[in-house]
């Protein structure tokens, strides 16, 4: 480590090591760019620390233990009990061999690596402060530099984080135990999934939600599959009520909510989960030094290059906003490296796919029959019921369904929407028809292996042309 | 329809590097859809200068 | 049920509901076709009785005893016991489920459905015998017919099949109880799936093979993986060893082997399953009354359009031979009503993919590196090892690796071969890739949802183009 304040210069300044940052840096390095990345914590972000992958291994840790405990009628008796502690040790290593791996790759990429937090001083000048006493700071003199600082959980006045009772995502990922009753504040993405977690990991969960349903992003035939599993899975919702506020007991707390009919009531829980969103963070780094401007929500805007109203300075991930989503920030972390290097990169996908790791999956990717026609198509839609699908059958799990939204008058591909296990892999093959501007057809003719849920794909898609072969047309 | 480009990624790309603007090319796949062909033969017809890509 | 005999007509005699027969039946009905479909047996033939959904069911159930049993170190404590019995209930269930579904389709579909042996009478005429005594039988004449077949276990005449000791696959999926000691005879996919399954399910496998690796349809480093992880779950190999003799022992069997080099051994068992191939089901239907011909090995020849050397008469699935899988027979069966209904239909597809659902799966379609060779291409290929993949990692799971085959020069994906969980859902976009005449560039372009193994296929593109970002570039 640079112990003392020394100047040093570099073609592209990434600050932030998540997704969006990594992969920008070492895409830039690819192309023989010189390049400095700045983290103040720990390589791969919120994804790989505290985000995606952590959740993820506990999603299929949980869920290993829910299929042998639900397989009784399949002819497996098992009785599977649950270490969270164990559990949250296995998670740990799996993400300590991802972090390891993501800081192997930019040292193999040749990449400048610098821990400590930077913070811009002027448009070509960032200081970065070492963490710890005595590790001093040092001065950066950039070319381009590319700002992926990410985001963290909002946290609601009423119930702020303490991490003991109160929890944010980062610290339910990280229990020892399994709490007896966990309240969930927030039916997202994130609360879903975590809701799931722990119901198959044996709490009693409650989910509290604003709105009147789960995951409000999703249409309702979509969310509703979902929402079913999870009563089934013991989880209790109620929607239309508000955190207003909470109260210590025992070993846990009582939280209190308000209707939208100003109906009072109150929880108890072991502890309470609070994922109502997620806010870019920005005051880490000092952006207004460069000039850097923010949106009312505290978002960087910025074009289809990656870049911000400052032209050498371009952001990623989710500091520059929604979709706030893994993948949409290394696709951005590429693009902004790209265009750096003088390539004709930009951010012009057709479709950037999202996924739920609920049970069953969400998968979507491109439009729904109502965005479709909003933008001018005159769509035509056509499904699967899983039930119909000989793969779920063998696989035990039937709820659900493929969606695919297309064109009328030409066939093209728009849009997909997929309830189901695996629902996180079966759109990518949509999201590639829809990028390539293939139609239903190119779907149909396509020979999709048997028996597999991708051909449930093939089937919607043939559904809609009215020629499916294992569901009626209509 | 809908007023959008139909073009593999890979035609988007070239279209970029050619300054070729999608919008007014003929896609001769299809449905329209426009081939790297011809964006080639877009940015051969066109005697502009293509615009700058970086 | 038509007692005596009378003649109907029909403008499409359809012989055999397996895949290859109840899809063409569909389609031609669809079509506005007057469709009759003849069964001797059950509907969905061999791929829904006793073939592809059968063998998936107890892939699954033994799956999540397997893993349940293997996930202590992820925190899941449990000692899932096996009840062979109960889980080949279960699967009769799935498998009930499906063929009642399809005769529901086809009656839905205004097909007429008759059950009994058809045998060809001439060129235009059928004789179904129905079953049974005093059932009678009826003559059909037809306009066109599709003969769908299928095929059955190749028998050997040194380990005949006895269903007791000496099984055939179909025995083996009908087990009331699991074998202390099963040897299988073949490591072709279906004696290796079988292995699997039992394997997990407890039993102590061997498995004996002829040539000198398993699955030898595949490239050695495909195969390694698999046949690595079947080791590990106990399986003993004995390879360029054949079948020679068996005698019976109490309860069970000693099969006498033979090696190339004239080496003699004997192997105790339970029970011998025997899975060294499929050969075509014709002496059935007295093809020759129709003038249509089979060749060297029994198949019936047919050209792009389904058609045998009889204009009139076309022959799907298995009976037409390579590749006998579900697949290929529907989109054989689509292919062969649509052309008899003046449609443009062709079996023109550039890519037939192919899945081996061991554990991990092999899932491939296209061409491999030395296939793309000897067609004229000059490969490029790009691989992601699964332990570079986060997912990979968080279903505990990085055995493998995806490989892409493109032709250098432009780019066109030409194949994939890819071991991992669930390969045979990851094909699907690899498959519409080539069809699409998709470049690696494409499949690069297009954003793939973190955290998914679908992510692989696009690494695994960018590998073969120098920049991929999880994995170092060669
Ligand atoms: C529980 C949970 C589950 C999720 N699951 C998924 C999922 O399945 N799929 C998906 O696509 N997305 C998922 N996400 C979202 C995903 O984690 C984010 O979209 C992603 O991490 C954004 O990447 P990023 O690079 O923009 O920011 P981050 O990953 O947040 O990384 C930003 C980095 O910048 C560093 N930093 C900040 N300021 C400075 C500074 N001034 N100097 C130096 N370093 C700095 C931070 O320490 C951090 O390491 C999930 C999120 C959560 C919380
Ligand atoms: C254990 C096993 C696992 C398999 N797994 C897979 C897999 O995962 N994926 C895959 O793609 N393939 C798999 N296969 C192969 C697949 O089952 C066959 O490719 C498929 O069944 C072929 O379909 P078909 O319609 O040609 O013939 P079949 O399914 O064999 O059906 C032929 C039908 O014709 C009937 N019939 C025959 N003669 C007459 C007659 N004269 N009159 C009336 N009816 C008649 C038979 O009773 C039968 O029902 C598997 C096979 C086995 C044995």
């Amino acid at each position: 480590m640079v112990v003392g304040d020394i100047a040093t210069g570099t073609d592209v300044l990434v600050i932030g090591a998540g997704p969006g940052g990594y992969v920008a840096a070492i895409r830039a390095a690819q192309l023989d760019l010189d390049v400095t990345l700045v983290e103040k914590d720990a390589y791969g972000g919120t994804c790989l620390n505290h985000g995606c992958i952590p959740s993820k291994a506990l999603v299929s840790a949980t869920d290993v233990a829910h299929e042998a405990r639900e397989a009784e009628h399949m002819g497996v008796h098992a009785d599977p009990a649950i270490d969270m502690a164990g559990m949250v040790g296995w998670k740990d290593e799996v993400v300590d061999q991802l972090t390891t791996g993501v800081e192997r790759l930019c040292k193999g990429n040749g990449i400048n690596l610098v821990e400590g937090t930077a913070e811009f001083a002027d448009e070509n000048t960032a200081r970065v402060a070492h963490g710890g006493e005595g590790q001093g700071s040092e001065s950066i003199e950039f070319e381009h530099a590319i700002v992926a600082t990410g985001s963290r959980p909002i946290e609601l006045p009423s119930l702020p984080f303490d991490g003991d009772r109160i929890l944010s995502s980062r610290h339910a990922l990280a229990l020892d135990s399994v709490p007896d009753e966990l309240l969930v504040v927030g039916a997202g993405y994130i609360g879903m999934e975590l809701a799931t977690v722990f119901a198959k990991a044996g709490s009693d969960v409650r989910v509290v939600e604003a709105l009147d349903q789960a995951l409000p992003m999703y249409e309702a035939d979509v969310t509703r599959v979902v929402t079913q599993r999870a009563k089934s899975l013991g989880v209790d919702f109620h929607f239309e009520e508000a955190a207003a506020d909470w109260e210590a007991r025992d070993e846990g707390l009582t939280v209190v909510t308000e209707g939208e009919d100003g109906t009072v009531s109150e929880y108890d829980a072991t502890k309470a989960l609070v994922a109502v969103g997620r806010e870019p963070v920005t005051d880490t780094v000092a952006l207004d030094a460069a000039g850097v401007e923010t949106d009312d929500d505290g978002f960087v805007p910025t074009d289809d290059r990656a870049r911000t109203n400052v032209d050498h300075v371009f952001a990623v991930g989710d500091v520059a906003g929604e979709p706030m989503l893994a993948h949409q920030g290394m696709k951005a972390g590429e693009v902004a490296a790209e265009v750096i290097a003088g390539e004709p990169a930009a951010l012009d996908q057709q479709a950037i796919p999202a996924a739920v790791f609920t049970d069953p999956e969400i998968g979507t990717v491109g439009l729904t029959e109502r965005e479709a026609e909003e933008a001018g198509f005159e769509p035509v839609v056509g499904e699967l019921p899983l039930r119909a699908s000989g793969r779920a059958l063998t696989h035990d799990d039937t709820d659900g369904f493929v969606r695919i939204v297309a064109d009328e008058a030409d066939g093209f591909v728009l849009g997909a929407q997929i309830v189901s296990p695996d629902a996180s892999e079966l759109i990518a093959e949509v999201g590639l028809a829809i990028e390539m501007g293939a139609t239903l057809e190119d779907l149909v003719a396509t020979v999709h292996t048997h028996p597999t849920l991708s051909e449930a794909v093939m089937e919607a898609a043939a559904n809609a042309m009215g020629q499916a072969i294992h569901t009626l047309n209509r | 329809s809908g007023g959008r480009v139909f073009a593999a990624p890979s035609a988007r790309r070239l279209a970029r590097e050619l300054g070729v603007d999608l919008a007014a090319v003929d896609g001769s796949g299809p449905g329209g859809r426009i081939t790297e062909m011809d964006v080639h033969t877009a940015a051969e017809g066109d005697a502009t200068e293509p615009e700058p890509t970086a």
